[in-house]
């Protein structure tokens, strides 16, 4: 079969060219990557997370690696809201699907972020990023509590009528519960998952090697993690599902695909190249000549079970 | 592709040149064999000869482990070049370099002018990379190893002293690099530092570089990795 | 220094020589390890969890490999607690430390399992493992509902006068809230953690790696999430802890001594290599020798913050 | 240690010996520069020559590809022998060997009497592992490749009849082993099979290379890797 793969996908009302976006955090802005990638090649790319006013981000050192992956404690350094719309978004060529991520400590603020960002043209959707510490709740994580994630998401639905997507968090007993609380508030599409909570120590200084202490594990390390997390939300609600963690290849996508998402982000492994988005996509459709497939979007939740005869 | 343990060269084809003190991120399995160590390597361009890029570094963890053992013929993946590299030195400037730091020298101290003053560092003789190399350029080189094993005994940045009006270009550990601010600012004397941090990415998007800067954070690897050193807070590691 | 470091450890009232024990379902019934090594220069080992009967494993596939780790569902095959008592336990050699691991799928069942063993002399301390899933309960993990722990290690608690480990799970939201349960109920260690819930998929088959789908997984690439839940449980309770999850080496170990952990656990590194305990116990002590440190017990929770200066 | 894409060569010191149909498992990376792949391998002996050990593979997956371009030089960990290794076989048996399967039969051909019938295939001449080294045995072989370019075209099996009384040894695919084993039964022969399962440790600890057999879960490691087909339920994989 030599004929073209038919790649197009989407996330809800959001159509994709393909089911490759890069991750927020990793693209910073989307302008760092254009000498390296036609933007508008790739299925779209999620900016990095804004907050109202630009924010700095931790005190160094604020990455180390980890095996099969790293650990980041950045803590969402950014040019604020109105400096991306004004600045960062025109930088990007036509056609460039945009989806912004959006983070802030309180509801409101995040509510206000959304609105800001509701009449921009250029932005396809919005990604409300849960996994960041709540500061009115002593610090869990808004997509760790289902009542603070409930009206998280539903401040936000009332603050724009752009397609919403919500980030969840993997550090929660139950993945289900958390995509079924965004389901009932109205949600878009989830994506999932952001990085997994973790720690290294410098032992010869006897401290952690982040200065943060804490930080968020990424990179293929925690794959089979992510998948699982796909893989069950699949089973709890109907949402559109853009799965994240660890994929390095075609083949990271596909099984992300399999599981029931629709589309897929990359993110740590962009670091190691930045061209790692185009040769998944390209691994992607490489796959589906190599199995018969004409279209991506048969693949998705194509998993099958184990029968007794195999 | 060529290694021994302390450095490699290999061929670059499309290389499009580079400044003295920019650099390369060196992945060390573009085909993805193993997944661990996942991040490539910054390493500054030792040297460039006709299409071949030679890098110096000593085994001090996985990664510099690994590029130390790679069989001849393996492949790398090379980003770059990156970063904004030095300004060109004047007569009179000052060459500041400890252990691996001395890579990011090299090229910078063979395209000085006469009068500049090279002065490298290292616990031993051994650890004074490209010591030859320096010593064939026949320009105004001193050193120093803690051993005395070559050079004067002691720090080198014993053997700097900046006059008001001068630069100092330094690369090295952090305290050497905090001395030679300091001595520079104390004669009123510039000081441009390199910084090693680590990088995940070296191409702006992880903000995994960042120093404080009196302007704030900066990123080693796209506003770096040379800074002037009076921006920096060196207090902080 | 060349002076002997002083490797002795407890937890609680159980006395180890040295701080390595090796992990339940990675050791055996230990006999297995006798060509290897002798198993008296370990701290200990804890055998492969027991149940009230002898207990068949899943079909293959049970084991597949992921990014610096490895997935597996052998769903707790054992010969059960007598053939343990009667079979594997005096084929070990005296002196070496035993904790029985203990796993069932209902909570008398456990209790009973333990009321078998408490009179058991050879046995040093027990491990409830609580990460599997209760039957009565959908398949919750017992480990990930903090009443349905709370109840089995108050049953626990009651059917044994032994030392009494509880073995946490790590897919929890909250470690410190099933931490707190444990010392709660009388627990007298902690172990954690156990295998990290994932999956993994066979593109070219469209199925799962693993007949069971979901599987653990453990290894390195684990270690940064086991290393946050010890730092976060040592902070939550005053109970001791044996820090489990991808430990490779002795600089492993004693990051998490450093974050609170008195003792360690090596796994599936061990797959790898039969000695991988005693040389995780080698390096621990090279690591002391090098740092001037005369007793490993000094190490434990000696994790310094980072301070503005440094 | 020598190493090709399809086999390698390697001294270990120390090793007992071993019966045909054993196996090693062997450790990628003892010096742990990298945890990914994290596993050791399992491989049959495919030869003992003096102090050397040899192996023979095909690059199909992470492992394999890295063992094919090990270094020269460079260190492997060797755990082993581990496995029961087959039973002698005797004059009119069969060894049934499809792909790198065939790795585990050339000690057991090499030392069989007279009159064993060795039975080889694979998709082309080339898949033939060591196809040399049993020619040069001298022995009743016939080959089957599945486009002809070496002895018969089609499945190996189709090479085998297996009277009463006698012993097919298989070791291939699946589909491969599991005719031998209809065709033994059918004609009231017995048949050993080599499995190979994914394993972790090799030595009876991880529970991971279980396979299903009329008296319960059997470990390929510990129990095997040579079973008797008649135990194994042939429908499941
Ligand atoms: C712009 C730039 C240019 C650089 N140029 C060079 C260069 O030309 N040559 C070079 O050798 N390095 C250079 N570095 C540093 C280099 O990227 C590595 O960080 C360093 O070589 C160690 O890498 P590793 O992979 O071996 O260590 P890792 O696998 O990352 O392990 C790090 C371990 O080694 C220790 N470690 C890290 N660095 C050192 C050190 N310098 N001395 C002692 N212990 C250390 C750490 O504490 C840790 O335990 C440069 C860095 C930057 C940002
Ligand atoms: C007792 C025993 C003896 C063995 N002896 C040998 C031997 O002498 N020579 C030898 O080559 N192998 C032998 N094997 C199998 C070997 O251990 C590996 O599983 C196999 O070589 C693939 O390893 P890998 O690391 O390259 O693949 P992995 O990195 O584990 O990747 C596996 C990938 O390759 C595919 N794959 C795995 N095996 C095959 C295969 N046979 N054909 C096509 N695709 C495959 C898988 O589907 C998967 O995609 C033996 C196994 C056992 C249990
Ligand atoms: C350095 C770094 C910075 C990140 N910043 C953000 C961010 O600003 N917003 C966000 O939603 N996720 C952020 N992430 C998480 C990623 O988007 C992604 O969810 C996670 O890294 C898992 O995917 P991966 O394994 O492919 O990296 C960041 C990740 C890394 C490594
Ligand atoms: C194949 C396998 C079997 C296991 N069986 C058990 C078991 O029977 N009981 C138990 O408590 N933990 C079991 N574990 C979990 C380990 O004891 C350990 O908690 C986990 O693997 C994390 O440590 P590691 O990364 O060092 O392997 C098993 C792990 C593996 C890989
Ligand atoms: S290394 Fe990623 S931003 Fe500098
Ligand atoms: S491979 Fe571990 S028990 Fe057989």
């Amino acid at each position: 079969m030599s004929a073209e793969v038919d790649l197009r996908t989407s996330l809800g009302a959001v159509a994709l060219r393909n089911p490759v976006l890069l991750a927020s955090g990793t693209c910073g802005y989307g302008a760092e990557l254009a000498p390296f990638v036609a933007l508008d090649e790739l299925g779209g790319i999620v900016a990095k997370s804004l907050t109202l006013e630009p924010r700095a981000g931790n005190v160094p050192p604020r990455i180390t690696e980890a095996p099969a992956g790293m650990l980041n404690a950045i803590s969402l350094e950014n040019v604020g809201v109105e400096a991306f719309v004004r600045e960062k978004l025109p930088a990007l060529p036509a056609g460039t699907t945009v989806v912004s991520s959006v983070f802030e400590t309180e509801i409101e603020r995040y509510a206000e972020v959304c609105k800001r960002l509701d009449g921009v043209g250029r932005i396809a959707a919005l990604e409300l990023n849960a996994s960041c510490p709540h500061v009115k709740s002593g610090g869990i994580e808004f997509g760790q509590d289902p009542k603070l994630l409930a009206s998280l998401v539903r401040a936000c639905r009332a603050a724009t009528a752009k397609p919403l997507f919500v980030k969840l968090s993997p550090n929660v007993t139950s993945i289900a519960e958390m995509a079924r609380v965004c389901e009932g508030e109205g949600a878009d599409a989830l994506s999932l998952v952001n990085a997994v909570q973790g720690m290294l120590v410098d032992v010869e200084r006897r401290r952690p090697f982040l200065r943060n202490g804490l930080g968020g594990l990424s990179g293929p390390a925690i794959l089979p993690i992510a998948l699982r997390l796909v893989w069950q939300a699949r089973r709890a609600v109907r949402l559109p599902l853009c799965g994240i963690g660890g994929i390095s290849s075609g083949e990271d996508a596909v099984a992300f695909l399999l599981c029931g998402a629709s589309a897929v982000q990359v993110g740590t492994v962009g670091y190691t190249n930045p061209r790692a988005g185009i040769e998944v996509r390209d691994g992607i459709a490489a796959y589906c000549r190599r199995q018969g497939v004409a279209a991506v979007r048969e693949l998705v939740g194509g998993l099958r079970e184990w029968g007794p005869e195999d | 592709m060529e290694a021994g343990p302390t450095g490699l060269s290999l061929a670059v084809p499309g290389w499009p040149g580079h400044r003295p003190g920019q650099f390369a991120m060196l992945g060390l399995d573009p085909a993805r064999r193993h997944r661990d160590p996942l991040l490539p390597r910054p390493m500054a361009v030792y040297r460039q000869s006709g299409a071949n890029l030679e890098f110096r570094f000593k085994p001090v963890g996985r990664g510099t482990r690994l590029l130390g053992e790679l069989a001849a013929g393996a492949e790398l993946s090379v980003l770059g070049p990156l970063g904004n590299g030095f300004a060109p030195p004047r007569a009179g400037d000052w060459l500041v370099g400890g252990g691996t730091g001395i890579a990011s020298l090299y090229e910078l101290a063979r395209d000085a002018p006469r009068g500049v003053r090279i002065r490298l560092g290292g616990r031993t003789r051994a650890d004074i990379l490209g010591l030859a190399d320096f010593e064939a350029l026949g320009a105004d080189l001193a050193v120093a190893t803690d051993d005395g094993s070559h050079g004067a005994r002691g720090f080198v940045t014993e053997l700097v002293a900046p006059a008001a009006g001068e630069t100092v270009y330094a690369c090295g550990p952090t305290p050497m690099m905090r001395r030679a601010h300091e001595l520079a600012a104390r004669a009123g004397a510039r000081c441009h530092v390199s910084l090693e941090n680590n990088m995940a990415c070296g191409y702006g998007v992880c903000l995994g570089c960042a120093v404080r800067t009196s302007a704030g954070f900066r990123y080693v690897c796209t506003h770096g990795p040379v800074f002037d050193s009076s921006a920096l807070g060196w207090s902080a590691s």
